[in-house]
Order: structure tokens, then sequence, then C-alpha cells
């Protein structure tokens, strides 16, 4: 058995700690707020040591780091399961309280169980997800392809045309930020395509000018992406970045523990 | 990327590294072992390279050997420096590398831990640049032999001391404005108009009996946005326990969700208003961005919510969920640190927390001392950061060219 | 007047709705063709492959996935398309792990299907997908068929004969990296820094600006910037190919030329309606002006 | 391709036009259709869960090799000590392996934000002002501005000055032109995606059904 030092360690943090902590739980009920907290310290400084230090045991190939990452997206693997009992729970509910909507709710848990279905028969089967050896799509990959992609390339489209109504309401001079914001937009909007030599069309004589201001107007636009734009972006950037490490910190020296519900501050 | 020695100079000094390296050169000192035999004869009409030194690379997770030399004056433009290595007391030389001429530096990253190995270094003119040509054929210089050298893991990343020192310097600042705030400071915090609206809103939608829909983005809680989105909902919730309103949380991530029913809970508990708060509030969609998006807009314009909060780590969806909002006439209020999907929520929300503001939220809304010093802390920092930019302007601009490269990290 | 400024700032949205989507089917299904300049980086990368001879090897990395297929769709096949009239051999492979694969079978058979002489193995030559993009392109530096044992149809390489003569990339007189995302970067630092292959990249708009430093370094020998730089090289295939100006002017299937249509069309459209929800705005505070002054 | 669409072709397409009648208003068949794709969704990220994340993470490693994967039965377990939420009395028992979980990534996140921004956007906002053109100097100088008023306007602890409220303000203005920039660059690659759905409409779906090729 493996019995490196970062591994044992890991164990030891993170299993054996736990266990003590629950046992103790029972008969110490401050102990089951104080203990997670106690646990979720070690957690969060392993990563932030790691970076200082380079030792194999921490940061190796095979160190406490990188194990605990795999560890963690096992755990996050299982999270998916909470979501879907909840999804079960609520339409079941509704479908055996026959709640207005409630055959929406056998649409939805068919989908669920049908492909989840073959995507558990593809893991026990061993067949998989992806193609068959003679080629042909698993019955799993042919419901992605032909249900689950195009509805999701569908809804992502939909963006063409909230741009546009988002566009049209919003760029609107109302005060100096505003025009600001709009004049920002139109000028980057027109720089992206060949909008001025389109418009001279018509015109032969003005094409080769039309042609150079589209140009010009193209080289504006790059500049604004990289230099207000840039700018802007490095400031929230920096500020968000200090914003975000001031709430890591209080959270692994456990003074922010509002995501456990255990209320917020102190 | 571990490549980042070769900007050597325009580094902040490696303290460590000459140390360790006098350490390693203590430790394996030559054992008086007789110069190895080197073959094939040397060509005396190519210069052999000086200066050559073995060392451990620092600052590294061990497996890494680093060899600089320097070039030898009049070195033939199609020259090379050959690299061979060995394991004393053997004296079978196995080649490693080739290199190019002004490269001057190699890191030999096949080494082993804790393995005594002797490099040694040469220079060599291929005869005719032709593929293929048998490498024995190539005429080489007199070789150069390094001092035995082995590899181990490191305790500091040297090269990683400036933000060291940024980090612990920020932890010290907030730990002291954390306890300054403690102690009784009054801080003070600017109006932030997008968490005065919080309130407003959901006293809207009390009035009118409508429900108040809060999106936690759409990452898990390895993301801090989430968590203080987290935070904010805690508000959010004790406000709509306080005044009786419906609440709906829909959640694409399952630990967000597990996280977010926890905190909605506690807040109704918190309110005493237990008897309001039910399971279905925080409820569990898909986790597909785009199929939690149809859904959400759907239940956006089919239930319409009077007031709609979309704060934390959003996507491409950012646009349609809000736009859909907008289009049921809800007040909308979103919130993200990251600054990609800010222009979207800009255009159709009624607020946006922007970048940062997210973060101060909670110290905002709640006022609680310790996050009101922390507050202070990220803006004593802030000031930091803009002194020392300005300064570099300055310093840089009179020809200091090293300075920028005091904050490059790698 | 007000009234109709009224009218027109409280537009039902879907009107303009309808106005994107007629703005995007119509190019599609009749070609505008509105005019396009060619930039320099489009230039160089078209006249490089104009400039090799017949039986040299080119090579067109797919390395995106179906979201960005309108844009990068059309470079990868009008590539294709230049080497094939020019009896150039043209080896196929995919790094883009969702798709990827997927992308580059349905382009390739769509291109190969237009030039019926052409024979599998000896003009062309489809490698497959294969996971580890960085790895992979390290890989095929010094061992093609290390990286790729096989080809899409599972034959091994040392069987195909126009593998015969490319073993590595240093056999290969230029990459084509079609590509959003970090996969294009791969081919830069990876590819041509260590086995000195020229590469062309082709990626989103969105991903362009990155690789102006690349192209002024030196380490690209073209690049076609997003749609417009597709349409761009359909522009100058057509202007020196008689076939490809027939062929782009009459085809259904899709093409970077209708793909700036549409894109030109559509900000047309967004631009005007800002304008008019300004005059419209505008015209409506002064009346609110003159409506409160009395 | 096939002459005539494959029954794959026809769902993808007609899904397709249910999820964009929602633009026009919403009705029973984009109710269908979007409660139809919340449950495949979800079907699919069970499959990919399961095929990509426990079976080569957790089962294989375990099966295979499990003298040298024995640790990895401890995030099994965090795993299931998720679940004790559903049983009211050992409901706090999950907070160990929320706890865990959270903290890592939010110590890792911290790794990124002073190392991997702060310093790294400072290095970049500071230019020298006299090594270019005159043109340089002033981009460089426009940069370092925007930066800098952008983070004033990011103070929230002291009250705003006379100078400091110029300051601000000209931080907001970087802000909008960001704002509406960043928006107008990004219209190209939406109006693409929705290029390639009616491309999937017109070339793959009508134009074979009514015989054109």
């Amino acid at each position: 058995m493996n019995l490196e030092f970062g591994r044992v360690t890991l164990v030891v943090l993170f299993a054996l700690l736990p266990v003590l902590g629950i046992a103790l739980g029972f008969f110490v009920p401050a102990l089951r707020a104080r203990g997670p907290l106690f646990v979720a310290f070690f957690a969060g400084i392993i990563p932030i040591l790691s970076l200082y230090i380079p030792k194999r045991f921490l940061s190796g190939e095979t160190g406490m780091r990188p194990r605990l990452d795999q560890w963690l997206i096992i755990v996050a693997g299982f999270a998916l399961l909470l979501g879907i009992v909840n999804v079960i729970q609520n339409g079941t509910r509704k479908i055996a309280r026959r709640e207005e909507g409630w055959f929406f709710s056998v649409v939805l848990l068919t989908g669920l169980l049908v492909t989840g279905g073959v995507g558990i028969w593809g893991a026990i089967s061993g067949q998989g997800i992806t193609t068959l050896p003679n080629g042909a799509a698993t019955p799993f990959k042919w419901i992605a392809d032909h249900f689950f992609l195009p509805l999701q390339a569908t809804i992502f489209a939909l963006l063409a045309f909230f741009m546009a109504s988002a566009a049209f309401r919003a760029f609107r001079a109302r005060n100096t930020e505003a025009t600001i914001l709009l004049a920002a937009g139109i000028l980057v909007m027109a720089g992206r395509v060949p909008l001025l030599e389109f418009l001279a069309a018509p015109f032969p004589p003005i094409q080769p000018a039309a042609a150079g201001a589209s140009q010009a107007l193209g080289k504006l636009t790059e500049w604004i992406m990289q230099t207000p734009n840039g700018a802007a972006q490095s400031g929230i950037i920096i500020g968000a970045a200090l914003g975000a490490s001031s709430m890591a910190i209080r959270l692994i020296l456990g003074i922010e523990r509002g995501y456990l519900g255990l209320g917020g501050g102190e | 990327m571990r490549n980042g020695l070769s900007r050597a100079p325009a580094r902040p000094p490696l303290f460590a590294a000459p140390l360790l390296a006098l350490l390693l050169f203590l430790l394996f000192r030559p054992a008086a072992a007789a110069p190895p035999e080197t073959s094939p004869p040397a060509s005396p009409e190519l210069p052999a390279p000086t200066d050559f030194v073995a060392k451990d690379r620092s600052g590294d997770g061990g497996n890494a050997i680093l060899l600089t030399w320097k070039d030898p004056p009049g070195l033939p433009e199609n020259a090379v420096i050959q690299i061979r290595r060995t394991v004393p007391p053997a004296y079978e030389w196995t080649d490693v590398a080739t290199a190019k001429p002004g490269v001057q530096r190699y890191e030999d990253t096949t080494a082993k831990d804790g393995v005594v190995y002797r490099y040694e270094i040469r220079t060599a003119a291929p005869a005719a640049p032709a593929a293929g040509a048998a490498p024995a054929a190539t005429p080489a210089g007199p070789p150069v032999v390094s001092d035995p050298v082995a590899s181990h893991d490191n305790w500091f990343a040297a090269n990683r001391i400036n933000s060291f020192i940024a980090s612990a310097l920020f932890l010290l600042i907030l730990l002291v404005s954390i306890s300054m705030a403690k102690s009784g400071k009054n801080i003070f915090i600017r109006r932030i108009a997008g968490l005065n609206a919080i309130d407003e809103a959901i006293g809207r939608a009390t009035e009118i009996g409508k429900k108040v829909l809060y999106v936690p983005g759409i990452q898990s809680m390895d993301e801090i946005q989430t968590i203080a989105s987290i935070s904010i909902l805690g508000h959010v919730a004790r406000a709509t326990a306080r005044y009786g309103t419906d609440l709906d949380v829909p959640n694409k991530d399952p630990i967000t969700f597990a996280s977010a029913r926890e905190v909605v809970r506690s807040a109704y508990l918190q309110e005493g208003r237990p008897d309001l708060f039910r399971e279905e509030m925080v409820n569990y969609v898909t986790y597909d961005q785009f199929a939690f998006t149809a859904a959400v807009s759907a239940r956006m314009i089919r239930e319409r919510p009077a007031a709609i909060f979309l704060i934390g780590y959003f996507f491409a969806e950012s646009l349609i969920l809000a736009e859909t909002g907008q289009s049921t006439g809800a007040i909308q209020i979103a919130g993200q640190a990251d600054p990609t999907q800010l222009p979207f929520f800009v255009a159709t929300c009624d607020y946006t927390l922007i970048g940062e503001e997210l973060y101060a939220a909670s110290a905002y809304l709640t006022r609680e001392p310790i996050l009101l010093g922390s507050v202070r802390a990220q803006d004593i920092a802030k000031a930091i950061v803009i002194l020392l930019g300005i300064a570099g302007i300055v310093l840089t601009s009179l020809g200091l060219t090293w300075y920028p490269n005091l904050f490059k990290t790698q | 007047m007000a009234s109709f400024a009224d009218r027109l700032l409280g537009l039902d949205r879907r009107w303009l709705f309808l106005l994107v989507f007629i703005g995007v089917v119509t190019p599609i299904v009749f070609p505008i063709g509105l005019p396009v300049t060619t930039t320099a980086s489009t230039r160089a990368a078209f006249e490089y492959i104009e400039a090799l001879k017949p039986g040299s090897t080119v090579l067109i990395s797919y390395d995106y996935g179906p979201s960005s297929a309108p844009e990068n769709d059309p470079m990868a096949e009008a590539v294709m398309r230049q080497c094939f009239l020019r009896k150039i051999h043209v080896v196929i492979c995919a790094l883009y792990p969702l798709g990827g694969l997927q992308l580059a079978n349905n382009s390739v058979a769509k291109v190969t299907a237009e030039f019926p002489s052409l024979q599998y193995g000896e003009d062309y030559v489809s490698l497959g997908y294969k996971d580890g993009a960085a790895a992979v392109i390290k890989r095929m530096g010094d061992d093609i068929a290390g990286a790729f044992p096989i080809d899409v149809r599972g034959t091994p390489l040392s069987q195909i004969p126009l593998m015969k003569n490319v073993k590595s990339l240093r056999q290969v007189d230029v990459v084509l990296t079609v590509a959003t995302g970090i996969i294009g970067e791969y081919w830069i630092t990876q590819a041509h820094a260590q086995s000195g292959v020229p590469v062309i990249i082709g990626p989103t708009a969105v991903g362009a600006p990155k690789y102006y430093a690349y192209l002024n370094a030196g380490q690209l020998v073209g690049m076609l910037s997003g749609m417009k730089g597709a349409a761009e090289y359909e522009k100058l295939l057509a202007a020196r190919y008689p076939e490809l100006a027939r062929f782009y002017g009459s085809t259904r299937a899709f093409t970077a030329t209708k793909g700036m249509d549409a894109q030109t069309v559509i900000h047309v459209i967004i631009i005007v309606f800002i304008l008019i929800g300004n005059v419209a705005y505008m015209s409506r505070r002064a009346a609110q002006r003159r409506a409160g002054a009395r | 391709m096939t002459p005539i669409p494959d029954i794959g072709t026809w769902i993808a397409a007609l899904l397709t036009l249910a999820a964009l009648s929602f633009l026009y208003k919403d009705n029973p068949i984009f109710r269908f259709t979007e409660s139809l794709f919340a449950g495949i969704s979800l079907g699919y990220y069970v499959g990919i869960t399961l095929n990509q994340t426990l079976l080569p993470n957790l089962i294989a490693p375990l099966t295979h090799d499990f003298n040298q994967n024995w640790d990895l039965l401890v995030p099994g377990l965090l795993g299931i000590l998720l679940y004790m939420r559903y049983v009211p009395k050992t409901g706090w028992m999950s907070r160990y392996a929320l706890a865990i979980f959270v903290a890592y990534y939010i110590g890792l996140d911290f790794t990124r934000r002073i190392h991997g921004e702060v310093l790294p956007q400072l290095a970049r906002a500071i230019v020298p002002l006299s090594k270019f053109d005159a043109h340089t100097i002033l981009w460089s100088l426009v940069f370092a501005i925007g930066v800098f008023s952008v983070l004033i306007y990011f103070f929230f602890s002291k009250e705003q000055d006379r100078i400091t409220r110029r300051v601000a303000r000209v931080g907001i203005y970087f802000l909008m032109v960001s704002f509406g920039a960043a928006f107008g660059f990004t219209v190209m690659g939406r109006v693409a995606l929705l290029i390639g759905r009616l491309n999937f409409l017109i070339l793959d779906w009508i134009y074979p059904l009514i015989g054109i090729r």
C-alpha cells in the first residue's frame, strides 16, 4: 500500500479528523459548527503553501495538492446526484398533486430517465458513451447529437436577437456616461465589418476612399479594445482580485462561514 | 512553465540560489576522481565553452539540473553545444541534448533526485547540414566537465518571492484592519447604488405580491464570486422572511444549490420565520448552462417575478437572462466581479454591482466590523498598488527598466 | 412627431427579432456579395500557398468546435480547395476535443466531393482526432506516426502512399491551424519553434488580436482573422481561379462571403436602430421640454 | 450526406424551431421543448459524470491498482457524506464535505488572485514614458490613467473629496468605453452562432427536403 507522507497526511486531515469531529459532534453540539471550520482551514491552506513550497510531498505530481484536487473532482461528481434527487422530488410531487403543468414534469423526468439510463448502461456494459466498435453512435451519443447539442446551440444563438434588442434599448444618449457607452459601441460595431465599403458600394468613385476609411476604423477599433478597454479591464481585475483575496482569507480563517449556513460573520 | 529563469537578469535577487549551490558544492566536492575519458578526439580548431557550472535548479520540485556556460568567442555559425552526462564512478557518457550558440544554459529535467551526475559540454560543428549524417562524423572541440551534482526538491520557490511578499503583506494589512475595526474604530463606507436598491426591490415585490427571483450565477462553490453571491443571498432571504415575500432560487450547480438552501433556511430561522421557509424555494434545475437558461427564462415569463437578482459568476447566458427579465418589467439587480459579462448587465439591468463592489456588498449590507475592516484593507492595498504603479512609471521613464519585472510572476 | 417618437421608443422588440432573422437568412439563400478589401496578412497566407510546388504537403489542423464553425469552416475549406487545384497534398488532423473530429470529417467530405478525381491516400489523408493537443503537436515534430499510428479509416500510416515522404513536421511545407482557443498558439510555440515548419493561422475574430504579435515577429507566415479573413481568402481564390469564382458564385453551401454579408447586414440593422432610437429619444425629450416650458 | 433528411435531422430541426419560437412568445411547444431539454441535459451529465469522472477517476484506479489508490476511498466517503443533509438529524455532518470542497478551491483561487492577477496587471500598467515616440507615450499614458482611475472609483472606505470624485468620474468614463466597446465587439460572434443554426436548418434540412442539393 502506498503510505507516502503526503497521502497519509491527507487521510488524517480529511478522513480521520472529520470522523473524530462527527463522533464528538454527537455529544458536543458546538463542534458541529466548529469542526468543519477547523478542517476547512487545512484544506484551504494546502494550495497556498503549495504555491511557494515546491517540496515533492506537497507539490509534486502525486503530492498533497494535486492529490486533493483529484479527490475533490470525485466529490463534485457525487454532488450531481444532490441536484437530481431534488429534480425528481419536485417533479414527482407536481405529478402526484396534478399541479399546473404536471405534464411537462412527465416530459422532464422521461428525458432524464432515458438519457441518464442509457448513460448508466454505457458505464455498466462497458460500451461507453461515444461510438461503438463498428463506428455507429451509442444511444447516448445519438441522443446527445440530435436532441441535446442542437438545443444547446439554439439557445446560445438566441443571443444574436437579444444583442440587437438590448443595444436598441440601452444605447441611448441619456447622459454623459450613456453617451460614451453608445459612442464606443457604435464605433466598434462599425469597425468590425466592412460597413463603409457597403455604404459606398453604389458610388464607385468613392470606393477606394471608403476602403481606406474602413481600415482606419478597424485600427481605431483595435486601439479602443486594447487601450481604454484594456485599462478598464485591468482596473476591474485588480480591484476584484483584492476583494476576492480578502474574502478567501476570511473564509480559510473561518471568519466567513455563511456558506455553511452558519449565519454571517462571527 | 519553468523556463522563467531565462529572464534572470531582470528579476529580484535569488539569494537562495547561490546559497544552495554552495551547499551542494560542499556536499559533492570532486572526490579526486580522474578526469573521465572522452571520445572522439577533440578537434583543435573548435574552441571550448568556458565557465561551465552544473547545479541543482533552485526553487523547484526536484528532478532538474541547471547547466550554464559561456560560449567561446569565435564560434562558427553552424556550431552547436553538445551536452552529455554520466553517473560517476562509471564514465559512460550519454547524450542529453544539444544547444544552439547564444543560449548558454540548459535545464536537464531528466535527472533523478539524489543521483549524482557529472556533465560534459563541448562545441561541435556538423560538417554538412544534411540530415541523417552520422553524428560520430561531426568534429568536436575539447570537452569541459562539471563537478558532480545532484538534484533535490526545495523548500521555497525563490522565483515567487515577489508574490509571497505581496500575499503576506496583504494578509497583514487585512488582519490589522479587521482587528482595528473590531476594537471599535468607526469605518465609513460610501454609497453603493445597486445595494440600496435591494431593499427597494424586495419592498416592491411585497407590495404587488409577486416573488423575488435570485440566481447565484452558474458556477460552483469553487468560485469566490459564488461565495460572495451566497452571502448576499443571505441578506435577501432575511428581507423576504421579514416581509413575507416569496423567494425563488434556481440553481445550475448542485453544490451551490446545497449551500444556498442552507443559507436561506438559516436566514428564515434567524428572522424567526421558519414557518415561511419552503424547501422548494431553493431548487435545482439542470447542470447544463443553456438548458438552465431556457428553464429560468421561461420561469421569468410565466411567473413574472417583481425583482430579479443575477449575482455571481455568469457566462454567455447573462444577456439571455437579463434581457428576458427586462422584458417582464421586473426590477433587475446584477452583480459580477469578472469583467466579461458586465457590458450586458449594464445594458439591461437597473443596477449592476461592478467588480469589487460585489465583494464590498456584504460589508455594506451588514455593517459588520470584520467586513468593514476587510473593505478598508482592500482600499489600503489598492492605494499601495496605485503608488507602486505611479512610482514605477516615473522610475522606468528615468531608465530603471528592471522595475516592472519586480511584479512579474511565474 | 412626439407620439411617433413614443411609438418608436416603445417598439415591440419582436419586430427587431424578425429583421435580424431575415438579415441572416437572406444572404445564406441569396448571396449579396458585398465588397471586401483584402488585408496583408490574408494575402501573405494566400501567396505562400500559391508559391508551393505541386506535390508539396500542407497540414490542416481542425482546432475548433461547433460553436465557431461558421467562422472557421470556410477557412479550412478555402485552403483545401486551393491545394487540390494546385495538386498539393493535404494532411488533415483534428485536435479540438469536443466535436472537432466530426467537423473535420464533414468538411473534408464536402470539399473532396467537389473534386471527383482525388484519391484518398494519394492526394489527401485524414489522420483523425487525438487527445492532448500540446503533447500531440510535440510528438508530430519528431514522428507523425507516433502521434497518429493509424488514420481515420484505421490504416497504419506506413501503408499510406502520401505519408511515405512525410514522417515528421519537418517534411510538411506549411501548417494551417484553424483554431479557437489555445491550440493555435501551440502550433506556433511548439511546432514552429521546434521543427521550424511555417504556420498559417485561422483564428476566430475574437481570438485574432493576440496573434498579431506572432505575425509581426515572423512566427506566422499569414493569418486569416475571423470570418472576414475567410471571406478575403475566398475573394483572392475567385480572382485567381475562374473555376472557383464560378463555384463561389453559385454554391448552395455556406461560405464566408455569405457569412460576411449576414454580419454586415446585422451590424447595419443594429446601428440604424440605435440611431433611430436616439433620434426618437431626443425628439421626445425636446417635446417634453417644450411642454414643460409652457 | 443523404439526400433525404434522416430522423435525427428532423428531430434536431424541429427542436431548433421550437426553441426559436420562444422569441415570439412562450407557448406549449416551447414549454415541452424546454422541459425535455432540462431532463435530457441532466441525464446527459449523469452519463458524462459517470463515464468521464467517476469511472476513470474513482472506480478504475480502485479496481486496477488499489495499493496505489486506496486513499480515493476518502473522497468517495466525502461524496456520500454530502447526502447526509437529506436526513434532518444528521444534516450537519455534510458540512465537513462542503467545507473541505469550498476551502480547498477558495485557497486555490487565492493563489490565482495576487499571484496571477494583481501583480501581472500592475506590471502591465507600468510603461516607461520616455522610450518611444510621442504617439506611444500618449497611449501608454491613457492606459495608465485608465487603470488607476478605475481603481480609485473602487475606493469604498473613504469619502470622496473634490479631486478623488473627479478621478473616479474619469474611471467611470473608462468603464463605459470598455462596456460599450466590449458589447459591440461581441455582436459578431453571436451573429456567427445564429448563422450556424440557420445554416443547419436551411442546408441540412430544408434544401434536402425540397430537393435542392
